[in-house]
């Protein structure tokens, strides 16, 4: 109960931010502040609300709304950490009122803290505890260079932490290029770029379906929103166009190490999950090519990109917690998250299908959607962005574009994967045909947020006609002369891409084809049996057919883990195929394996042992040993003393 | 004649208000040692550290620096903070000891009450005195009380590591001892032979006109001599094994306050040394032992299976962040230190106390595994209590070590990331700890579950952690600051 | 220590380091707590010696104190310790004899140099020299030896070494105090736990 | 005024006669790989009778198929059509210019593609499946260099705008080794994606061997009229893209008199004429490509694309 009433509280206050971000960034977003004197020993904290943080307060704050709508459905599994759920938003929203470098660090470990938290709600299930000491063996650390980072950046101007001083006195030479690389690490792995990203699938796929929601969507997007507020905004505007090659090259990478992961996995939330790496590379991409133009002095090329960026957040922000909703409500209706498991939810779950369709068509970047607008800022910014520098740097744009169109087309890949087996095609357990829709309170955030994210991707001009004040505080210069609610014009003078009239002339193309038919198409349809290549009727003890002659998961992303995944992600495939006459089905099982982020853990894992077994060898072990160790470092002084303790 | 007169002055200086802080325990360390009842016992000890709060509570007020005695803000501070949480602690072993006779033997027997007051008494007479050697005959009767608290379990286990305390500890009093007797030796060109030159608000005064060799010669000692007691690396062997081994509430004073004190006795040095300008300068050394001590730390807590010895180990890595703070020197960096001290002294004290009401076979982590099914007030004590260990968020811990992060970006920006990632490593070890205690396989239940009240005093200091790291009052903050400054 | 008094007491401190390095030549316990004895008379001596040169009275006090506890009442409780016990005459010397005394000789060696650096008074360098030595060479003996008296002889050579650097100094304060202070160390270190349980 | 009104005509009549040819042309393209096998052939009006037949009978479907299934035929062909309303054929300067973007082209592409593929998984049939894995999957290796060959030509003009690139292209601006390189990798993903690579030919009715085709084997009545006109539609749209790029010449604008509008109608019949043609020589003139090797041949497409759009900036670097 107490619960129940934390939700709605939680509804309520989100719901209220929605409106009050929404309502100050088309007031202009000017900046309030506001300082509490909670926070450091006499100093307190200080908050902000400026155009950046309020953008992305609003989508924060549109996805808490998602999640605390569906934390009150889920009230049957009952574990108590979902109270983090809560704590979760609050600590990411004063991240984002953070105007200060102490709010922000504290509002991001709180964060931290309350999403390993939300892992542990179960104890019989080891899969949420092994996510969890994974997140935790990334998260601290990366912590711990992003404070070292904001450390640097507020350590050269006194002792005024508040943004509006490091802003004064950005840092130079070797300060600002360590910042650099301490924030692609500290907020990178966040964000889940590569190459730390391998704790991000099962963390997110191992949370609650309200407390995933809020991971998928709102994680990824305050990751990035620290990237772009240190590297954008505190950085201040005179750092080189080099800075944009680091996420020039990790992006891309992990674009499509993501994207062809979410097509082995066999999870419905670890797809998800996987492609949330991907999404995030993609975006990140972008931000490399806003940082390189505005090295090179090109605001509007920087503006460009930096709206693609922000516009693939908030497209991902919308689309990933109405996925995950959706897969919540797979598992809650069908039992389980394996994509073997199931199938032929469509006839019984309408709503959540076509809801999440639409997500799936974002993720995909199918046109009129959101997902296909960031997308398309993006390549025009890619494109534009090659016009800006040097041959190395064009050369690197261009394959980036490349990766990144391969990373989207592995999305609609994975998309269709898991849409098509999860959702259509026949039952493949009987546990699948006793599902039902899920309930109001699950339903009603999915059809809100479908709904917000085809707004957004009809109407991309009004979300980008939001960013303005970010973007000309981040990088001197706005969309306004080059986006309306019609059409993106981001060269002004050329015609660009118009969402709602793509839209209106393929609904005027389909009402031609409804015509058609009405006009010369036989009225009405036969059921019948599927024809499935002349197989015979199923036996009666299987009413929906063998499940096995339709393509499972594994079957359906063969040819592309072949073809892409023998490379990229050592994929072996073992199949066992039935000699002839026999009537046993053929059965493929790929193992998959992401080298990077083994790599990564292998050399984690023998550094701490080299470093432990270092440390142990260190202290001896027993009293007399150590004695001797203390006259020897005495010793030591001794000859210290003598060497520099003469006057 | 003046020594007679000299020691007639110290003794009315003990009937004073500071004075009967240190007295309290010691005369009751001494009357306990022959008290055979165990009730009893532990009704007087209760009792006399109550008193011992309640008579330090009024040091700020007291402010006063004689020949024995000095009550400055980090004396009271200091003082203030030893002697809540031996009440604490006290107050804690009273209301948890009841129950398990295997445990009664340990925490509620008159040699415990004695031994605990001792070190007590020990640990505020090093604080409060004036005299360097007073100083470290302090730090000798407390040193002397822990390691006997340490062998009292009587076990194998139990008498090593007090063997090992004992020689290690040993030789770094005996350092620290000839580190006092050089700093005499420095002083006595600016102050003349006397009392005056072994006085530490006197020396604070003069140190600029001391001889500068000698000073760097007696900080090479007492650096190291108190660094041993302060348990920084290299010298920590005794740390982990005297954590584990010792009867839990008694180790945790210890644990905590102990190497505190050792570390403000460091800082007054580094003071001395810094205002004389011929003398080596003292940050240096002393932010390479509190480095190593995290860095050490952080490799080594990997290993540590025993709860216990996990968090002597972590233990050590805080010492060396506050160490660390001390060495760099800056007013910010030693306000951020000393309260660095303070918030992890609570919070250890804290973890210590619900460690000892965990029904287990001695704080064996595979016994701490769902612990939060089991025993969930206790769970979720000690699970905050880790929490605010690891340095996250919203407990102080994370607030002083972005302060003393942020001092050493700025003074000593390559040193910023190893100690951001030394602390950010031991958190990890510390989390995935906690996942098990949380969300581990329950071991099968041993025991009846703890006193609630027994979990007062751990949700007290977990209290105290955050008020005091996240939302000081401006008067405290004040007073934190002069502390600093004074000690500079 | 002004130059009024001659090279007595540094000839008699002088002979508390040599007793330093007698502990090490040992290899017996009974050996071993002889020169702990000795080198206390000679801590003793040198107090009385200087007490009368500086007409401090306090170190002779020092003096009386140290003859009395490491002089008599330590080594005559070792002995029957030792007796009643029924350990083996041998003491456990952990690098042998000879590295010993070359690791003694580089400590001592050490110590001077580090000394050496003190530009005034010209006339302490010599005795912080010796001191440094005996606590040196006290502690080496606590490390180094092991098994019957070794430790508790170690102790209380390493507070013979405290307290002679505190009779060396001229004019230190409450002496008698410290150096009862100190040779408590010396005590507790025979009642410690762990000892009683072995 | 004027303009407008001349524009919007030219659209209708362009997308009318997009209707209308592209069932011609898959005719006359079997017919003369007929005639180039040494067969007789069905007649070129073939496509279109088969269509009338289909669209009149009644349609079966089948019993697990959903409310998908039967909409899927119809966002399709939407999505298609709304793509070849976008490829300038024989005037430029239509009333949809503002929306002809490649990359929204490349887009609706996709959204067609898609939604076969999940109609294609819908029934749960094998064959389904396996059109939809390998359909999908082919387009995830051509997306790519689509996209490559979007972004070199992109590079003429700074923007992918369809128009403004051809606008250029018959300017003289695009006769570079750059173009060459784009053109060749075009065709290739153009042969891909209208399911016409050596392993799958739509002429077989092996369904191993089916891309595309495969997809629409439940499918039947109107739903596959609906479904092969749409597979028409691709291919013309394909070849009229390939088509004015290759020859940017002989595009009426609203500007222009009645002699250009008249010469620009046979100028695009030429142009898809002659490819299609070519198509037709190539197809009976290949033999087959084992499904290993078409992931070479759209890497080799994608190749091409990069080194045209490196080439593209190597160009920009010396005007």
């Amino acid at each position: 109960m107490p619960r129940r009433l934390a939700a709605i509280g939680c509804l309520g206050l989100s719901g209220l931010g929605l409106v009050l971000a929404l309502a100050w960034l088309v007031a202009g977003g000017g900046v309030a502040s506001l300082a509490i004197p909670i926070g450091l020993p006499g100093v307190g904290m200080a908050l902000a609300l400026d155009g950046l943080s309020g953008w992305f307060l609003a989508l924060l704050m549109a996805v808490g709304l998602a999640a605390s709508a569906a934390a009150l459905a889920d009230a049957g599994e009952g574990a108590a950490s979902e109270a983090f759920l809560f704590v979760l938003l609050g600590a990411m929203a004063l991240a984002v009122l953070a105007a200060d470098a102490f709010a922000l660090a504290f509002g991001v470990e709180l964060a931290t803290l309350a999403s390993v938290a939300l892992l542990l709600g179960r104890q019989e299930d080891p899969g949420p505890r092994e996510a969890a000491l994974r997140q935790i063996a990334v998260a601290l650390p990366a912590a711990a260079c992003l404070i070292v980072a904001l450390a640097l950046l507020a350590g050269g101007v006194g002792w005024d932490l508040r943004f509006a001083a490091i802003r004064a006195h950005p840092p130079q030479g070797w300060q600002a290029t360590a910042v650099l690389a301490l924030t692609l690490v500290g907020a990178g792995s966040r964000a889940g770029l590569a190459p730390l990203h391998g704790w991000l699938p099962p963390a997110h796929a191992a949370a609650p379906p309200p407390a995933s929601a809020l991971l998928g969507g709102a994680m990824p997007a305050l990751a990035l929103y620290l990237l772009v507020r240190v590297l954008f905004d505190l950085c201040g505007p005179a750092q080189p166009p080099w800075w944009g090659v680091p996420l020039l090259v990790v992006g891309p990478c992990g674009a499509v190490l993501g994207m062809l992961r979410a097509n082995a996995a066999g999870d419905i939330k670890e797809i998800l999950a996987c492609s949330t790496v991907g999404t995030t590379g993609l975006i990140a991409s972008g931000l490399g090519v806003a940082l390189a133009a505005r090295g090179a002095d090109l605001p509007s090329l920087a503006s460009l990109a930096l709206a693609g960026s922000l516009l693939g957040v908030l497209a991902h922000g919308l689309v990933k917690p109405l996925l995950v909703l959706g897969a919540g409500a797979v598992q809650q209706a069908a039992g389980s998250r394996r994509l073997s498991l199931l199938g032929g939810l469509i006839h019984r779950m309408p709503v959540t299908t076509a809801c999440m369709l639409v997500g799936a068509a974002s993720w995909a970047a199918l046109p009129p959607t959101a997902g296909f607008a960031g997308f398309w800022t993006l390549f025009e910014a890619m494109l534009g962005g090659s016009r800006a520098a040097g041959a190395g740097l064009q050369i690197l744009i261009a394959v980036v574009a490349g990766l990144a169109a391969l990373a989207v087309a592995l999305a609609a890949l994975a998309a269709v994967r898991l849409i098509g087996v999860a959702l259509l095609g026949r039952p493949r357990w009987p546990r699948t045909l006793a599902a039902e829709e899920v309930g109001l309170p699950l339903r009603v955030p999915m059809l809100g947020l479908a709904a917000a994210s085809l707004l957004v991707g009809l109407f991309p001009g009004a979300a980008l006609a939001l960013m303005a004040p970010a973007l000309r505080r981040l990088v001197g210069a706005d969309l306004a002369d080059r986006a309306g609610w019609l059409a993106l014009a981001p060269q002004g003078d050329m015609p660009g891409y118009s969402a709602i009239g793509i839209a209106a002339l393929a609904g005027l193309a389909a009402a031609l084809a409804v015509g058609l038919i009405r006009w010369r198409g036989a009225s009405g349809a036969r059921i019948g049996p599927a024809w499935d290549g002349g197989f015979d009727a199923p036996p009666t003890w299987l009413p929906f057919g063998d499940p096995l002659t339709q393509p499972s998961g594994a079957g359906f992303a063969q040819p592309v883990l072949k073809w892409l995944g023998t490379a990229l992600l050592r994929a072996k495939e073992r199949l066992d195929t039935p000699a002839p006459g026999e009537v046993r089905p053929a059965r493929i099982a790929t193992e998959a394996t992401d080298p990077v982020d083994r790599a990564a853990r292998l050399a984690a894992a023998a550094l701490r042992t080299r470093a432990s077994a270092a440390a142990d060898r260190m202290p001896p072990l027993t009293g007399r040993g150590a004695l001797a160790l203390l006259i020897v470092v005495l010793a030591l002084v001794l000859v210290a003393v003598t060497v520099w303790g003469q006057p | 004649m003046s020594v007679a007169f000299a020691i007639a002055a110290m003794l009315a200086e003990l009937a004073s208000g500071p004075g009967l802080v240190v007295l309290v325990p010691l005369v009751s360390a001494i009357g306990l040692a022959f008290v055979p009842n165990p009730r009893l016992a532990g009704w007087i000890n209760a009792a006399a550290a109550t008193l011992t709060l309640g008579l330090a509570a009024a040091l700020p007020f007291e402010a006063r620096a004689g020949l024995l005695l000095r009550v400055d803000p980090l004396a009271a501070a200091m003082a203030g903070l030893t002697a809540f949480v031996g009440a604490t602690t006290v107050w804690f072993a009273h209301s948890a000891a009841a129950p398990e006779a295997g445990r009664a033997e340990a925490a509620g027997s008159g040699a415990w009450c004695a031994l605990f007051q001792l070190v007590l008494g020990g640990l505020l007479l090093a604080l409060l005195s004036n005299n360097v050697p007073a100083t470290w005959v302090g730090f000798e009767a407390a040193t002397i009380g822990a390691i006997c608290m340490t062998g009292l379990p009587r076990t194998e286990e139990a008498g090593a590591a007090a063997s090992k305390q004992a020689l290690l500890c040993g030789g770094g009093l005996a350092l620290a001892f000839v580190g006092s007797t050089l700093l005499y030796l420095a002083a006595v060109p600016a102050l003349g032979s006397g009392l005056p030159a072994m006085t530490w608000s006197r020396l604070a005064a003069a140190a600029s006109g001391c001889q500068p060799a000698l000073l760097s010669l007696a900080l090479g000692f007492l650096l190291l001599g108190y660094a041993t007691l302060a348990g920084l690396a290299p010298l920590h062997a005794w740390v982990v094994d005297a954590t584990a081994e010792g009867a839990a509430p008694g180790v945790s004073v210890f644990s905590g306050c102990a190497l505190n004190v050792a570390l403000i006795v460091i800082l007054r040095v580094r003071g001395l040394l810094a205002a004389n300008a011929g003398a080596i300068a003292p940050g240096a050394p002393i932010m390479a032992l509190g480095l190593a001590s995290v860095l050490l730390a952080a490799a080594s807590l990997w290993r540590q299976r025993d709860a216990k010895r996990l968090f002597g180990q972590s233990t050590i890595g805080q010492s060396g962040v506050a160490a660390f703070a001390f060495g760099l020197g800056s007013p910010v960096a030693i306000a951020a230190g000393l309260l660095h001290l303070v918030l992890h002294t609570l919070t250890k004290a804290a973890i210590f106390q619900g460690l000892y009401l965990v029904p287990r076979r001695e704080g064996r982590f595979d016994d701490l595994a769902g612990l939060l099914a089991r025993h969930r007030g206790l769970g979720l004590t000690l699970a905050a209590a880790i929490v605010a260990l690891a340095g996250l968020p919203p407990f102080g811990l994370f607030t002083t070590t972005f302060l003393i992060l942020l001092e050493t970006a700025r003074r000593l920006p390559g040193l910023a990331l190893p100690l951001a990632l030394g602390v950010g490593v031991c958190g990890v070890v510390l989390l995935r700890r906690l996942v098990f205690v949380v969300a581990g396989e329950p071991a099968p239940d041993r025991g009846v579950a703890p006193p609630v009240a027994a979990l007062v005093p751990a949700w007290v200091h977990l209290a105290l952690v955050l008020v005091l790291g996240l939302a000081m009052p401006g008067p405290l903050a004040g007073w934190l600051a002069a502390m600093a400054e004074a000690v500079r | 220590m002004t130059g009024a008094t001659p090279g007595f007491g540094a000839v008699l401190s002088g002979l508390v380091l040599a007793a330093a390095f007698g502990l090490l030549y040992q290899r017996r316990a009974g050996g071993l707590i002889n020169a702990c004895a000795l080198q206390a008379w000679a801590l003793a001596a040198a107090a009385a010696w200087q007490g009368v040169a500086w007409e401090a009275p306090e170190l002779i006090v020092v003096g009386c104190l140290v003859l009395a506890a490491n002089g008599v009442a330590l080594p005559m409780a070792l002995r029957r310790g030792a007796r009643r016990a029924g350990i083996g005459p041998s003491v456990v010397a952990m690098p042998g004899i000879p590295v010993s005394l070359l690791t003694a000789a580089a400590l001592v060696a050490l110590a001077v140099l580090a000394s050496a650096t003190m530009a005034s008074p010209a006339q302490a360098r010599g005795e912080i020299a010796v001191d440094l030595s005996v606590v040196l060479l006290g502690l080496f003996t606590l490390a180094s030896r092991r098994g019957g008296p070794g430790e508790a002889v170690g102790f209380a050579a390493t507070a013979n070494g405290l307290i002679l650097g505190m009779v060396e100094v001229r004019g230190m304060p409450l002496v008698a105090l410290w150096t009862l202070a100190v040779l408590a160390l010396g005590g507790a270190a025979m009642l410690r736990p762990g000892g009683q349980l072995r | 005024m004027m303009r407008i009104s001349i524009a919007a005509a030219a659209l209708v009549v362009h997308v009318a006669l997009m209707l209308a040819l592209a069932p011609l042309l898959v005719g006359c393209l079997r017919w003369a790989e007929a005639r180039l096998m040494g067969r007789i052939g069905p007649p070129p009006l073939q496509p279109w009778h088969d269509l009338r037949r289909l669209a009149l009978k009644q349609p079966v479907l089948a019993e697990n198929a959903s409310w998908l299934f039967r909409a899927a035929p119809v966002v399709a062909f939407a999505a298609t059509l709304s793509a070849a309303a976008l490829v300038p054929s024989f005037a430029s300067g239509m009333l949809d210019v503002p929306l002809a973007d490649l990359v929204a082209i490349v887009g609706l592409l996709a959204l067609a593609r898609c939604t076969l593929a999940l109609a294609g998984l819908d029934a749960g049939t094998a064959f389904g499946g396996l059109g939809a894995s390998r359909t999908m999957t082919v387009a995830a290796l051509a997306e790519p260099a689509m996209l490559l060959v979007v972004f070199a030509l992109g590079l003429l003009v700074g923007s992918t705008n369809l128009d403004a690139i051809l606008a250029a292209l018959s300017d003289g601006a695009g006769l570079r080794a750059s173009l060459g390189l784009a053109l060749v990798a075009l065709v290739m993903v153009g042969i891909a994606d209208c399911g016409r690579l050596p392993l799958a030919s739509p002429a077989t009715r092996l369904e191993l061997t089916m891309l595309q085709e495969a997809l629409g084997l439940e499918y039947s009545g109107w739903y596959l009229a609906l479904l092969q006109w749409t597979a028409a539609l691709k291919l013309l749209l394909w070849l009229t893209l390939i088509g004015t790029i290759l020859l940017p010449f002989g595009l009426a604008s609203p500007d222009s008199g009645l002699p250009a509008w008249l010469l620009a109608l046979p100028a695009w019949g030429v142009k898809v004429g002659m490819l299609a043609a070519g198509l037709a020589i190539f197809e009976s003139a290949i033999g087959g490509m084992r499904w290993a090797r078409a992931a070479e041949f759209l890497g080799v497409a994608a190749a091409l694309g990069l080194l045209a759009a490196v080439l593209a900036f190597a160009g920009q670097v010396l005007t």
